[in-house]
């Protein structure tokens, strides 16, 4: 693998046989447009700037990188926890967001829409909306508004517009397929505030660019804090993959290994195909006939069977390695890192936590690895779910 | 046989080209006689996709009603098959890319199939579908929206084949009360980049999305080359009409687009249609 | 007044008329062994370089200061947030906890106890022990209970035991009460971790050393930030008043107005009278007689009868005031932040708010006027409160 | 009349000093005739207070019971003083700073309470109560705990007046199956700072929290110089006792601490006690 991974996918937004865009001609010449901006936007150190301001002073970048010390000790590696969590509403879909607000702003746009799956990205959005004046319209699967009924109060607090979806399996693939209707017929005014590494281009590339800002902090914190200056293993969970993406691009030069970590029931990478859905070509749950399956997840946010397609070019070329965890194992990982470090994270985030309590001490990550996790969001969001769980089986998670 | 395009221009009528959503009911290739029947010059075919990103509720609808009942993509493409040899107008499948690059031009070919759509395969990514339609036979229409600029509509002028789809809205699928200014708008700017307006290049503009109405029917096909109708039928299927309703409705499409009518004639009531 | 407030209140905890040691003489000998060790540990570089280490590394420290841009252009004055919400947790409680569980396990403590209103306190308690090993019990009034239950739930995911207190108003003085008696009955191995600048000699000063580091922080922003260096006028919510006492002791020293916002229904400062209640003399809601009244408020963290010592010492100085909100004033607030900058404040630090809003444009707050104000905590944890009440009320908040 | 402490050292005999919540009842101070009846030395009456920091669930439940009822200090108070004029023992009145500092030491003495216990009013806190109440005549208790280091004990001993209140355990108010072995345990170190054991400045020392049962008074009587009971007595109260019933259980009391028997007596039937 070159240095030539996680750079610009050029105007076809190719990420080798992945990527591209397949949209509706309606919405061609909006995404052009996006990416012309976009491509702009991203050159001008004006535009950088009024970035990093917003991403210091308001969304309290850069997060904190926590040793997990307990773990650490117990597992016998040095576990290195890169702090989303504690990024402004509560995970690292703050800085995707804080980026296309300001692009939608620079091109004129007055309202945002966006679909959220655990409620984290449409937060973020309602969040930017209400900071840059915009209006704002999230799509919220019915089955993630029952899950994650805190989250939709919030959006709601923040003055956005929370819009059920009910076709489909009502997750966030059906708010997706919504969103991007509904976007084909509000172009004019409207910018469509996607929330991963999906969807058709420029939205994988540009996302990545805008959480990039996780993987350079790790980096530099990592260098000041390992004796080695780089991890031996770089793990993050992985829905659409923003989070990864934007982890994995600050590491992707380096020679850390890349670890995405996939719910069990969405493991778009393990157990997909390549397939084309919400406007990109990449590793998807389909079956044989091509049709789009539901995915699984207790966590709202990775319930989604695809995966962004520069997860699927880096897992094609070998520089990235995508495993699966169980919800179980996630619950544990959840009550394990609480216990342990005094940080309860998102049900998403503990899938990383969870891998790496499974390899730990195994050939998968031997004794004395140095292991670099994001934890992508906070479990704030995710409390009603588990107390609800928890009086069903009677103890705490 | 003669291409779908050959067969389209030799109408020498507005074009009326309604939808019905493969494996809605189990009777569902009858709704194709009705079609034909009722005066149709071609045929959609909808294979139903789990997530049609450019579909409005009624075709969704009438997609997940499939799926539900069990309706697979094999099935379907075998009654359109069947259908084929039984029906002389042309048969055209809409489906979404990832169903439609899976299947192949050659499959689709082999099921009878002569028209080909795909709403979410623009320009940048349709060239080998295209060179593998075109080497099955089979015609692979684009479409245009009303966002489409100059160039690019050029281009798909130049490059579909069949007929140019001109989505009448920037929206989904689904009925609406008027014919939206922007389907005339766009019907007019696709005709100015046919290289030859009367040639053999010529190619139909259709109409598509939210034709609702009898007279939106006859308005649209003033304004260009005729229509294609779907939401509203499909609405009635989902609605319980049976194969018989469906021509009449179908017929009242017709009737419309053939008078060239304009609004407020007795053919709403011929359609059913009492709003 | 001079320099000389806010400063080591000496041996018998005095501020002016206020403060002491009220307790039983069970409890004398735990609180001289506790005062002694934190005056050696404040002296000590090392205690203070790891709090530091954990405040930055584990904490999120330095909290951003956040201008209120759009707050600020429609209330025509130049309101700058301290942004103590996104510490992790959730609150400025953090910022104590750290510093008295480090001091515990300096003390060879191997057990926390705690009380809690809002449940911030307890989970930054519960927080704390999870990361320096130490068992954890919270005390909560039951009232708080049904109001909090998330934070009832995160505690108990950090493996803290959380104890229903049945007693009195059911709310955060009944639960102090019970922690006072749990500790007479533990005090060998169990440090008692106070929430606020309350509580026995040397809680009040101990407590506001601890959280010293909001104001120092902003003071340092906020010459970065500001023309003038110092705002013109600093702003916090006092329920105990550690999240004020700790922002005004980096302002105590300079020219700023130190305003300090009670809720209407707990306003010891406004309404109460001096009188003694959990260890020490301050000003208190209390009836003719002496006996402690109840507070209401919206707010569980500020729904407390007393307040600080050290706040009735710079109230009667006339160093700082005192400004009541009403719980009306407290919602619009809450709502009204959400919606212009995109942050969702807790309804204890939305007091803070409301007192900008009423007095923006006003003599109390002339236009042109620079504000700093600390904005203890984030809504998280009321979004069911605030939910159940939108419901009622058929709009969000 | 003598001070307190003055008639405490007269008495020659284990001193039995049982407490009753202040307002706990309507007729509660017919518990304190019932208290000298059965040969308290003198009693001590509970002011309830709102937060009482150093109390258990029994005396909790009886303060909070007290001041629901609508009990009022001012009337607890004119109790008192009807009482102090009825009764021959001396009256003693606990409560904590709060209530103490506001009513004063004049007052308290107006109402003929001859001393007075501050539980959260330790030694730092206490020297301008400690001269108002030696002026009014009134014999302020310290209280001396488990975990009070010898020099803080000498001092306690030296400015306490009446009696030394010994806190028999590091805890609350509260009945407990025995009696501690820290309550000797603070006993025998009191007694170890007595200037002179047997000289006029000699104090007596009572045990005081959690003493439950005739037998563990016997055990405290014998270690010290009497007891304080509280809980044991306001539970029954709560329970329904009426001051007959109360008579009895303060009798067996007394007997017990008279005879100073050992656990496993009978005493245990005569106080209602049946654990
Ligand atoms: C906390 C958190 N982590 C991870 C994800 C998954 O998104 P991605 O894979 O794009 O990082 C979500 C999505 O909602 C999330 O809320
Ligand atoms: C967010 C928040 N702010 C303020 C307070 C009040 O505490 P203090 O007055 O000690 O800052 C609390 C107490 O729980 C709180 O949770």
């Amino acid at each position: 693998m070159t240095m030539s991974v996680m750079r610009d996918p050029a105007a076809a937004g190719r990420f080798g046989a992945f990527g591209g865009r397949f949209v509706p001609e309606s919405l061609v010449p909006a995404c052009e447009a996006l990416e012309e901006a976009f491509r702009e936007a991203w050159a001008d150190p004006a535009f950088r700037g009024q970035l990093d301001m917003f991403r210091t002073v308001y969304a309290g970048r850069p997060t904190a990188l926590t040793p997990a010390w307990n773990l650490s000790a117990e597992l016998g590696i040095t576990l290195l926890l890169k702090r989303e969590d504690l990024a402004h509403t509560g995970s690292h879909k703050i800085n995707n967001v804080l980026g296309q607000a300001l692009l939608a702003r620079r091109m004129g746009k007055t309202r945002l829409i966006a679909e959220t799956g655990a409620g984290q990205h449409g937060v973020a959005t309602a969040t930017a909306a209400a900071l840059f004046g915009l209006r704002a319209t999230v799509y919220m699967g019915e089955r993630d508004i029952e899950r994650q009924a805190l989250n939709v109060f919030r959006m709601t607090l923040l003055g956005a517009e929370v819009v059920p979806v009910t076709s489909g399996s009502r997750t966030l693939k059906d708010a997706t397929n919504e969103a991007l209707r509904q976007w084909v017929a509000a172009v004019e005014d409207t910018h469509f505030c996607l929330g991963s590494v999906a969807g058709p281009h420029p939205y994988p590339w540009m996302v990545r660019e805008f959480q990039r800002v996780i993987g350079e902090e790790a980096r530099r914190q990592c260098a000041a804090e390992l004796s080695t200056g780089v991890p031996d293993v770089v793990v993050a969970c992985v829905g659409g993959g923003s989070n990864a993406a934007g982890t994995f691009a600050g590491f992707v030069g380096t020679g850390a290994r890349l670890v995405g970590v996939e719910a069990a029931g969405g493991a778009a990478m393990t157990h997909g195909t390549p397939g084309i859905v919400h406007g990109s070509r990449s590793m998807v749950l389909q079956d044989d006939e091509g049709q789009i399956a539901e995915a699984q997840s207790i966590a709202a946010g990775l319930d989604y069977p695809g995966i962004g397609p520069e997860h699927a070019q880096l897992g094609a070329a070998g520089r990235a390695e995508y495993q699966t965890v169980t919800d179980g194992e996630v619950l544990t990982a959840v009550r394990r890192l609480a216990r342990a470090e005094g940080i309860i994270c998102a049900l998403e985030s503990a899938h990383a936590v969870a891998w790496v309590l499974r390899a730990a001490g195994t050939d998968e990550l031997p004794h004395g690895s140095t292991v670099l996790l994001t934890l992508s969001g906070r479990g704030d969001k995710d409390m009603i779910q588990l107390s609800d769980m928890a009086a069903l089986t009677g103890g705490p998670a | 046989m003669s291409t779908l395009g050959a067969t389209l221009r030799a109408a020498g009528r507005p074009l009326l080209i309604p939808y019905v959503t493969g494996g809605l009911t189990a009777n569902w290739t009858d709704y194709l006689d009705a079609c034909q029947d009722a005066g149709a010059d071609a045929i959609e075919i909808g294979l139903p996709f789990s997530d049609p990103m450019l579909d409005g509720t009624t075709i969704q609808r009438a997609s997940d009603r499939a799926l539900a009942r069990g309706a697979t993509i094999g099935g379907i493409l075998a009654g359109i098959e069947a259908a084929s040899r039984r029906l002389s107008v042309p048969l055209i499948v809409m489906t979404y890319a990832n169903l439609a690059l899976r299947l192949g031009a050659p499959r689709l070919a082999a099921a009878g199939v002569r028209g080909l759509i795909v709403p979410d395969l623009p320009l940048e990514e349709s060239a080998a579908l295209e060179a593998a339609a075109a080497e099955a036979g089979i015609d692979l229409i684009l479409l245009a929206a009303p966002s489409t600029p100059d160039d690019r509509l050029r281009e798909i002028r130049r490059r579909s084949r069949g007929f140019v789809y001109a989505v009448s809205v920037m929206g989904t699928t689904g009925e609406r009360d008027t014919l939206p200014a922007t389907a005339v708008e766009l019907v007019r700017r696709v005709k100015h980049h046919q290289p030859d307006p009367d040639g053999p290049e010529r190619l139909p503009v259709l109409i598509g999305f939210g034709v609702s109405t009898p007279e939106q029917a006859a308005e649209a096909g003033r304004a260009g080359d005729g229509v294609i109708v779907a939401s509203a039928l499909m609405r009635r299927v989902l609605d319980g009409a049976t194969p018989d309703d469906l021509r009449v409705a179908v017929a009242a499409l017709r009737t419309a687009l053939d008078l060239g009518v304009s609004s407020g004639t007795p053919y709403a009531e011929v359609s059913g249609d009492r709003r």
